[in-house]
């Protein structure tokens, strides 16, 4: 079953790749939807004590002890379920005339949808790697061929930063494979068990940090994100945005915790600090951009850095709040993002400045960007909060001080986002904006869907809570420190 | 005979005369005058090979002595075919001229 | 063994085919030498030889698995260049015959390369490959820059020739044999030691770094790249270095595995400094060619990581996949860029531009080879870096990080051309037609590629 | 029965979404009023009943689903009904009621009425979360809940940008306070393992907790409060928040959102005992309060700022008396200030509704003819505030200023007492200058002047009849009327942890005393309304106009400057923080370093390029040093 | 005696070497060079390898040089007025030259030693005794120098060529 969930989105994006057939969106989002069903369908006798489900094992290179292994914990299937349940979104939400051809567009998202998918199911440490990296491609050429200005020098950047990032994380797990006893494995579990010396351990994590740290991004590794977010087209912003970001996140709590445990308790402060020193250095940030979309990639640089701070604090509360915000974080924001490609669209820009008084025009419009805008402020009830409230709870615990400061979050992100929303939808409509033109059927339905899961999601978080619930207690006995 | 010249001897006049080759190598223009020198690094070795090949009463040194004479003919008819190829579009066998390729 | 006779044959065959036979023919007749010799080199690989040759002359040669592998990477490499070979040596006419032969005799040196179990053999295979190589870097005869890159490629290969030879000379001194296993017991027992070895072990280093084009012996190479015909070019790039680093490592792996200290640190030296010289200066090619020189460079710099840890389990294995991912790629973009490059007379990167939309399929060629050469996964050129940095990363971690990081930089320029192809519009008036020969080689390229990448464990078992 | 309470919050949220998805389209304007108002009618019904079961059987808990559980932080989706809660759900869904039946008169010619009885449902369903939850989490649901609606409603009309500004100063001042509250939330989990009332309170005898940590607790809590219920600091988005619609302001920025502070404090009244350092503390706060807001009330020309920072200063009066330990009478005043608070606002939005959108009262004057029912509402509110005998303001007043008398001591009696003379003399210049004299507006509103309609008024008559007759809910022992003390018992009653929600609070003070200081509030009242008559319905008395102020009066017209000020030490600086860490850490330091390390790779690559010069001889020369250094290291 | 012999030779040699490297004329290098070659002959007969010297001579002498001195005529190069290189190169060459002499010398020094065989065979360098291990042991390498010389060949007359259709 889990390989399936990365067969399909290969087979349907080479089909789209090279037939390129004209009906490419329709196949696109059957294709994505089909993998969504497999998604919903693993649920069906899924064990949750935290045990590998619907597992998926061949030797891949049997003499360096590599193996094409796949398998869904409740922590993969949260995430697999965020990568499945945005792709559909995003592939109703893109296309069009702007992203001739658009063939090669759904194939390049649909290999990246794959791509992600084996990420969040790899079990293996080079199987990992090698789906992490592959993610990179098609999500560059997204990017690059259909991004704004600029976008040639910003896309490059962002591919050789993240892409220097990784190796460092593939340094770490060849020193890790080396380690593993006998005929060496880059199997989940024997890269686990191995002890490392206190000295290797900081390498080690350091290495992993540094990947994981450029792709999320945290603080001070974050330039290139507001450029990448800025420059590319919305559908690949979402696809970053939402779902690939968590790609590092993800990676923290399989990966780099897991493996180097011994040194998170001399470096995870360190790795707070600096995540919590980006919330407020991003959410200040954000304030004063004018660009609607900058705003909002600064607004995810201060999000992530929360979700970060949860995990390292490594303690149930933390864990099982970032794992909740990855999720929910991914919704919102594919949805602001989604808001900001509708005002483009119709008004061309994105500058706020030329913006203001569309609540009167739009009203549905309004109402919908308001939902998901409160998601991201994370008022109570809708779904950013009770993630939000766990991490700040699970980084208060670790040190009540960095909580407080953390806590700043939802002072100031009510701060940039209402004032966004201010300039876009209150005052006096100018004269483009006056008669603009309220949401179609097409983004009704994208929006409509982001929104409802931002209100289901705000009132049943425990749903989510608890496919994540057996796998967290089972890591974090594995690992402590 | 063997007692009366130390194999060193041997070593050093064969290290001076190969570096007279590199020497000049690196200071004459004319290509096939670097050619030549080439051809005394060569026989530097050679005499070398001999030398070794004397001393340890091994035959082998002798017979890569042999190839190297084979090589060192192949390599001066293609070289010097080279040369005249290039005169014939150049006018000029001047080494320090020919910087066409470079960054 | 039996390769080696047959390419030689049809090297004969070829040239005297050469004075009257049509091009079609004679395409098709070193093609078919080369599969011929293909065919029996993988089935000596996988059935076994039973001549008997092999035990006959092992004192100077020995067709052995390794031999046999990288004879079957070279002989692969040589038959997509043989297919492009049609339409890529159109310029020549009463000599392309000759071009064949040389060629083909060529590959008989590299097959002496990585067969050799006596130094003898490995200067005699160097010189064989090397000297047809002289004559072909300058085979456009009436081209200047062809005609530099020839006197370039032959007074350099030259001087090598003499460094490698005194190396050669010295080592023999204190050893008293050619022979690999005579050399080694000889380091064995202590009777190998003195300065005059080292220096000979080093001399040879510097000797064979020339001819894989490592820094500071790697000046020719971006010259006589630029300079030579393309079909050339790739030959060198490929077969040449594949050859250059098999007979470097099978040295290295018999005769001075146990005098590691002597040349350890001086490999590692000219590692570190070939990766970073090559891939930062790399970043200012705005020709492709010149760019694929360096590149080339770079490559050699990654393994000669194998090279410091030679007899290493997997080491060879690593060398292998590494050279095999390596050739096919670059073989790949080597024959889009001569459709872009000389249909278009330009061989700069703009020439590249929007080529995607012309010919997407060319493009996309072009990319996977690119991002096999970038080593980005999951193409079989990571798993060539992957292999090789895990060989060697217990005995040099850092250089490894060194190593990682110039894989950062080289993104820098191997992503030029697909910018260049994908993201910048397109301005040439020009258009590409492929041949159909180029479009079966890229075909068979890009399948290995991809059949390499789901199982780089059949390249990885042949070697055991 | 129990099976239709979770009715009582959820009806309203069923009004919201009704008018929130059909009202644009397919409603008329009446049909936007009953379905909006027709909820919250059956939820005070639904709360009556619930009033009587806590009366007959005790509170009242359960639970729709369990909202969060990691670890042993366990948060149901869970209500409890006990005393206090009941008590606040009556005041929020029966002064709801009312506000919601009198705007549907007063929103009657706005177009956006479907989005107004939207947001009310809203605000009403917050408010109740707020209220009923069981635990801190559902009170931070409703917490932010109602901050938001508040924010909605202060932004009602949107095309006005400075509305838009207030809306967003309110929810971000609101914001300051709730991170208080989370972290006094966290802090409670931290020490009791729960952040569920039974579990927190129940352990409060038990478990052996540090002084500082329950300081602490406070403290945090009491952050949340000054937000909500906008005490120093944080009161500034309370008078700009008055850019809503007038019976917003009147049910949620006076009679129930702003008293959620207060509210939060009296059911933490077992925590906040523990603590006299955070009681003292929270005592300062409301007194200072009342004092600085009254102060600055007293110079207020728009007719709804007074009234706002009368609210202030009235909530200040109640964080006075909580931190005097009263915590019935705190809620005792919370009663009345809801009743005559929303009185007032509704009268004045009738005023405001009569002058067609006119605020200023410099431009009213003589109204009394012209809007009788109006007038004689607006006089009782103004009376019950003013602390005129019998009104039910006079009784909760006179209350805490008997608590202040016996736990602060005289001068905390004698401010708190100035307190409530500034309040008498501001309101009764508001009375006055409103409604005596002669009109001063222009010749079209006066033409245009009408009484309110039914729907508007009766809710008025409502509420002004419960102002006057609040007092009886909970008379002073001393009177001698029974029931006395009726409410104080009330809450006094077992909750939910078996002890009393707010135990009986004690006066030491003897009748006598009592009735002195019951005297001269009396007397003080009536003076200030008597001389104030005199002072303020002359022509020549008129406020003047800013510019001719001076002094202290130009200080309190300007509200201290407080707004300024914090522009200049917070909004101010960080905005310029902002855009300087933008460009020069991020786009400059961080990004050029990131640049800067492409760069000098690039600048290498430069050099070495330089190596490549196309001469054979450098090669040559290059390869020779190359063996060189390679034989170098046989020395090393 | 055989030492000062030896050293005749070689101080000959060295001179004779240098004065290849040092003449303007290319064809006094050439002859210079055949000079130095016949002492190099020399001191193989001294090594007891006459067969050596005696091809060394026909080879070298005989068919190498001539065809340098064939290719200067031919390319009319025989004159003093060859570009030169500037000093600063011949200095640099010079000292380059010299640095790696002294390397390669101070490296070795002291470090020579020979593993001479038990039974020391002066013979080795008679034509009986070649000809018996080329043609047993090393007919391997002896049958690929024929492809070398096939190729060297074909190349000669490939670059020979003109092209036709230039």
């Amino acid at each position: 079953m889990s390989l399936y969930l990365i067969l399909i989105p290969f087979v349907s994006s080479l089909i789209l790749l090279l037939a390129r057939p004209a009906a490419s969106r329709s196949i696109a989002l059957a294709a994505s939807l089909a993998n969504l069903a497999i998604t919903l369908f693993a649920f069906s006798g899924f064990n949750g004590d935290g045990s590998f489900n619907h597992e998926f094992s061949v030797p891949w290179v049997s003499s360096a002890g590599i193996h094409f292994r796949l398998g869904l914990d409740g922590i993969s299937l949260l995430m697999v379920l965020l990568s499945n349940l945005l792709a559909p979104l995003i592939i109703l939400s893109s296309g069009g005339e702007k992203y001739h051809p658009e063939a090669r567009y759904f194939g390049l998202l649909l290999m990246m949808l794959g791509a992600l998918n084996g990420v969040f199911m790899a079990l293996d440490g080079l199987l990992f790697y090698v789906f992490y990296e592959l993610a990179l491609i098609p999500i560059y050429f997204i990017c690059a061929i259909w991004g704004g200005d600029n976008r040639i020098r910003v896309t490059l950047k962002f591919f050789i930063y993240t892409f220097a990032g990784s190796l460092f994380m593939l340094v770490a797990l060849i020193y890790m494979y080396l380690q593993t006893p006998g005929t060496h494995s880059f199997l989940w579990e024997d890269l686990v068990s191995v002890q490392l010396s206190n000295g290797a351990a900081w390498w080690v994590a350091l290495a992993f940090f540094l990947a994981f740290a450029v792709k999320m991004p945290i603080f001070p590794f974050h330039t290139w994100q507001p450029d990448t977010y800025t420059t590319a087209p919305t559908g690949g912003t979402m696809l970053l945005a939402g779902i690939m970001l968590k790609m590092g996140t993800y990676g923290v709590i399989r990966w780099m915790i897991p493996l180097a445990p011994e040194a998170l308790h001399d470096l995870s402060p360190i790795f707070i600090s600096l995540a919590v020193f980006g919330i407020v250095y991003a959410s200040i940030i954000a304030i004063k951009q004018t660009d609607l979309k900058r705003l909002i990639a600064y607004s995810s640089i201060a999000h992530v850095g929360l979700i970060a701070a949860g995990i390292f604090a490594w303690n149930k509360v933390g864990v099982q709040g970032s794992l909740l915000q990855m999720l929910n974080h991914g919704i919102n924001v594919v949805g602001l993002f989604y808001v900001v490609e509708v005002l483009e669209r119709r008004l061309g820009t994105r500058s706020l400045s030329e913006m203001g008084g569309i609540a009167k025009s739009a009203p549905n419009f309004a109402a919908l960007f308001m939902i998901i805008m409160l998601g991201a402020v994370a008022v109570p009830l809708t779904n950013g909060f009770p993630g939000e409230f766990l991490l700040l709870n699970g980084v208060w615990n670790y040190n009540p001080w960095l909580g407080a400061l953390a806590g700043l979050t939802i002072i100031f992100g009510a701060v940039y986002m209402l004032r966004a929303y201010g300039l876009v939808m209150f005052g006096k409509p100018n004269d483009s904006t006056l008669h603009f033109e309220d949401i179609n059927i097409r983004e009704w339905v994208v929006l409509g869907a982001v929104a409802l899961m931002v209100l289901v999601f705000g009132f049943f978080p425990q749903w989510i809570l608890n496919i994540t619930d057996g796998s967290v207690n089972r890591i974090l006995s594995v690992v402590q420190f | 005979m063997l007692k009366a010249v130390p194999i060193e001897y041997f070593v050093y006049l064969c290290t001076l005369l190969f570096v007279i080759g590199v020497f000049g190598v690196l200071t004459r223009r004319n290509a096939i005058v670097v050619l030549m020198c080439i051809e005394l690094m060569l026989n530097a070795v050679n005499l070398l090979l001999a030398a070794f090949s004397t001393y340890l009463s091994d035959a082998q040194g002798q017979i890569l002595v042999f190839f190297i004479m084979v090589v060192a003919a192949a390599e001066a008819a293609v070289g010097l075919g080279i040369l005249v190829m290039i005169y014939r579009n150049t006018k000029s066998t001047d080494i320090s001229l020919l910087d066409q390729l470079r960054n | 063994m039996k390769a080696l006779l047959i390419l030689f044959v049809t090297a004969i065959v070829v040239l005297f085919a050469g004075l009257s036979a049509k091009r079609q023919t004679l395409v098709l007749l070193a093609l078919g030498g080369v599969l011929i010799a293909l065919g029996a080199t993988v089935s000596d690989l996988f059935v076994g030889d039973t001549t008997g040759w092999n035990e006959m002359y092992a004192t100077m040669f020995r067709f052995d698995s390794y031999a046999l592998a990288f004879g079957a990477v070279i002989l692969l490499t040589t038959a997509l260049l043989f297919g492009l070979s049609g339409w890529g040596f159109r310029h020549l006419s009463d000599t392309l015959g000759d071009n064949y032969g040389l060629i083909l005799f060529s590959i008989c040196g590299a097959f002496c390369m990585f067969s050799f179990t006596n130094m003898i053999m490995l200067f005699l295979g160097i010189e064989i490959l090397s000297i047809p190589l002289y004559v072909l870097a300058g085979s456009r005869r009436d081209n200047l820059a062809s005609n530099e890159a020839a006197l370039k490629y032959f007074l350099m290969g030259s001087f090598a020739t003499g460094i490698l030879l005194f190396g050669i000379t010295l080592v023999y001194g204190s050893c008293g044999t050619f022979d690999l296993q005579g050399i080694a017991s000889a380091v064995q027992s202590g009777r190998a030691t003195g300065n005059m070895f080292s220096i000979g072990i080093l001399l040879i280093v510097a000797g064979l770094s020339f001819k894989v084009s490592a820094v500071p012996f790697h000046f020719w190479a971006p010259d006589v790249y630029s300079g030579s015909p393309n079909m050339i070019t790739a030959f060198m790039a490929t077969v040449v270095k594949t050859a250059g680093f098999a007979a470097f490592y099978r040295l290295f792996s018999t005769a001075f595995v146990d005098s590691g200290e002597v040349w350890n640190v001086a490999i590692a030296a000219i590692a570190a400094l070939t990766m970073t010289l090559a891939n930062t200066t790399a970043l200012f090619q705005k020709d492709f060619k010149r760019m694929m020189a360096y590149s080339s460079i770079s490559h050699a710099g990654y393994l000669l990581l194998a090279i410091l840890v030679a007899g290493q389990t997997g080491a060879a294995s690593a060398i292998l996949l590494y050279t095999l991912a390596y050739s096919i790629a670059t073989v790949c973009a080597f024959a889009v860029y001569m459709t872009v490059a000389e249909q278009n007379a330009d061989g700069s990167f703009s020439a590249f531009n929007g080529l995607s939309k012309k010919e997407p399929l060319l493009a996309a060629v072009m990319a996977i080879s690119v991002l096999s050469l970038a080593g980005i996964p999951p193409t079989v050129g990571f798993f060539g870096k992957y292999f090789l940095f895990t060989a060697a990363f217990e005995a040099y971690p850092w250089l490894i990080v060194l190593a990682v990081i110039n894989s950062a930089i080289s993104i820098y320029y191997y992503f030029k051309v697909i910018i260049a192809m994908y993201f910048t519009s397109d301005e040439n008036a020009y258009t590409v037609s492929v041949p159909v020969a180029f479009r079966w080689v890229m075909l068979v390229g890009i399948l290995l590629i991809g059949l390499l990448t789901v199982s780089p464990d059949t390249i990885l078992g042949l070697i055991p | 029965m129990q099976s239709l309470l979770p009715l009582i919050p959820f009806l309203p949220l069923l009004g919201f979404l009704i008018n929130g998805i059909f009202g644009r389209k397919y409603f008329s304007k009446t049909t936007v009023g009953l379905v909006g108002s027709a909820p919250l009618l059956v939820s005070f019904l639904l709360s009556l009943a619930a009033f009587n079961q806590v009366a007959t059987s005790g509170p009242i808990s359960f639970s729709l689903y369990q909202f969060l559980a990691v670890d042993s932080l366990q948060v149901p989706f869970g209500f409890l009904i006990d005393q206090l809660s009941v008590w606040m759900m009556l005041i929020v869904t029966g002064v709801g009621f009312l506000i919601h039946v009198y705007s549907i008169g007063y929103m009657h010619d706005d177009d956006g009425m479907w989005r107004f009885f939207a947001y009310l449902n809203l605000f009403i369903f917050s408010m109740l979360l707020l209220v009923m939850g069981d635990n801190f989490l559902m009170l931070f649901f409703g917490w932010e809940g109602v901050g938001l609606c508040s924010y909605l409603l202060i932004g009602f009309w949107y095309t006005n940008v400075e509305f838009g500004k207030a809306a967003r100063k309110a929810f971000i001042m609101n914001r300051i306070g709730d991170l208080g509250l989370l972290l006094g939330i966290f802090l409670i989990y931290k020490t009791f393992g729960s952040i569920q009332y039974a579990q927190v309170f129940g352990q409060l005898g038990t478990l052996e907790i540090g002084a500082g940590v329950v300081t602490t607790i406070c403290l945090l809590l009491f952050v949340g409060a000054i937000g909500k219920s906008a005490q120093i600091p944080l009161y500034t988005w309370l008078p700009d928040a008055m850019a809503g619609p007038t019976p917003v302001s009147a049910l949620i920025h006076a009679a129930t959102m702003v008293t959620a502070g207060i509210y939060l404090i009296a059911r933490c009244n077992g925590l906040y005992s523990l603590s006299p350092d955070a009681l003292h503390m929270v005592a300062i706060v409301g007194l200072a309060t009342s004092l600085f807001a009254a102060f600055i009330g007293l110079r207020q020309n728009d007719i709804k700022k007074v009234l706002a920072y009368s609210t202030v200063s009235q909530l200040g009066l109640m964080f006075l008396a909580l931190g005097m330990g009263a915590y019935s009478s705190a809620m005792f005043h919370v009663t009345t200030h809801a009743f005559f608070k929303a009185l007032l606002f509704l009268g004045a939005g009738s005023v405001i509704h009569a002058l067609g959108g006119e605020q200023d009262i410099r431009n009213m004057g003589g109204l009394r003819k012209a809007l009788p029912i109006t007038f004689w509402i607006f006089l009782i509110g103004t009376f019950a505030i003013s602390g005129f005998p019998l009104l039910s303001g006079f009784f909760s007043k006179d209350e805490i200023f008997a608590h202040v008398y016996d736990h602060g001591g005289t001068s905390w009696w004698a401010l708190a007492s100035f307190g409530g003379l500034l309040t008498a003399v501001y309101m009764c210049r508001l009375l006055y200058v409103t409604f005596f004299g002669d009109f001063r507006g222009t010749e079209d509103q006066k033409h245009h002047l009408h009484e309110s309609p039914a729907v508007m008024t009766i809710p008025l008559i409502i509420l002004a009849g419960l102002s006057v007759v609040g007092g009886l809910l909970n008379l002073p022992h001393f009177l001698h009327i029974e029931p006395a003390s009726w409410m104080a018992h009330w809450f006094a009653g077992n909750g939910v942890t078996g002890a009393s929600v707010i135990p009986m609070g004690e006066i030491g003070i003897d009748a006598s005393t009592e009735w002195m200081l019951m005297g001269i509030a009396t007397a003080v009242a009536l003076a200030v309304i008597a001389v104030s008559y005199v002072l303020y319905s002359k022509p020549a008395n008129l406020p003047v106009e800013d510019a001719e102020l001076s002094g202290l009066s130009k200080l309190f017209a300007n509200k201290f400057y407080v707004d300024e000020i914090y522009d200049a030490l917070f909004v101010n600086p960080t905005a310029r923080l902002s855009k300087m860490l933008h460009y020069y850490a991020d786009v400059w330091g961080l990004d050029g370093v990131v640049n800067g390390v492409g760069k000098g790779v690039m600048e290498l690559g430069g050099y070495f390029r330089r190596l490549q010069n196309g001469n054979i001889e450098y090669y040559l020369l290059g390869m020779v040093a190359g063996i060189m250094l390679l034989l170098l290291s046989v020395f090393v | 005696m055989t030492l000062a012999l030896f050293l005749t030779l070689a101080v000959i040699s060295v001179i004779t070497a240098l004065l290849v490297v040092l003449s303007r004329n290319p064809i006094h290098s050439v002859l210079y060079l055949i000079l130095t070659f016949f002492t190099i002959a020399g001191l193989y007969i001294m090594l007891n390898a006459q067969f050596l010297a005696v091809v060394h001579i026909i080879v070298y002498s005989g068919a190498i040089m001539v065809l340098f001195l064939f290719v200067m005529m031919l390319l009319n190069l025989n004159k003093d007025t060859e570009p030169q290189k500037s000093i600063y190169w011949k200095v640099g060459g010079g000292l380059a030259a010299g640095m790696l002499l002294v390397t390669l010398v101070g490296a070795m020094r002291g470090g020579i030693e020979l593993q001479a065989s038990a039974t020391p065979d002066s013979n080795v360098g008679l034509v009986e005794n070649l000809g018996k291990v080329l043609f047993t042991d090393f007919v391997v390498p002896f049958e690929i120098a024929g492809i070398l010389f096939l190729a060297a060949m074909v190349g000669a007359v490939l670059v020979g060529k003109r092209d036709l259709k230039l």
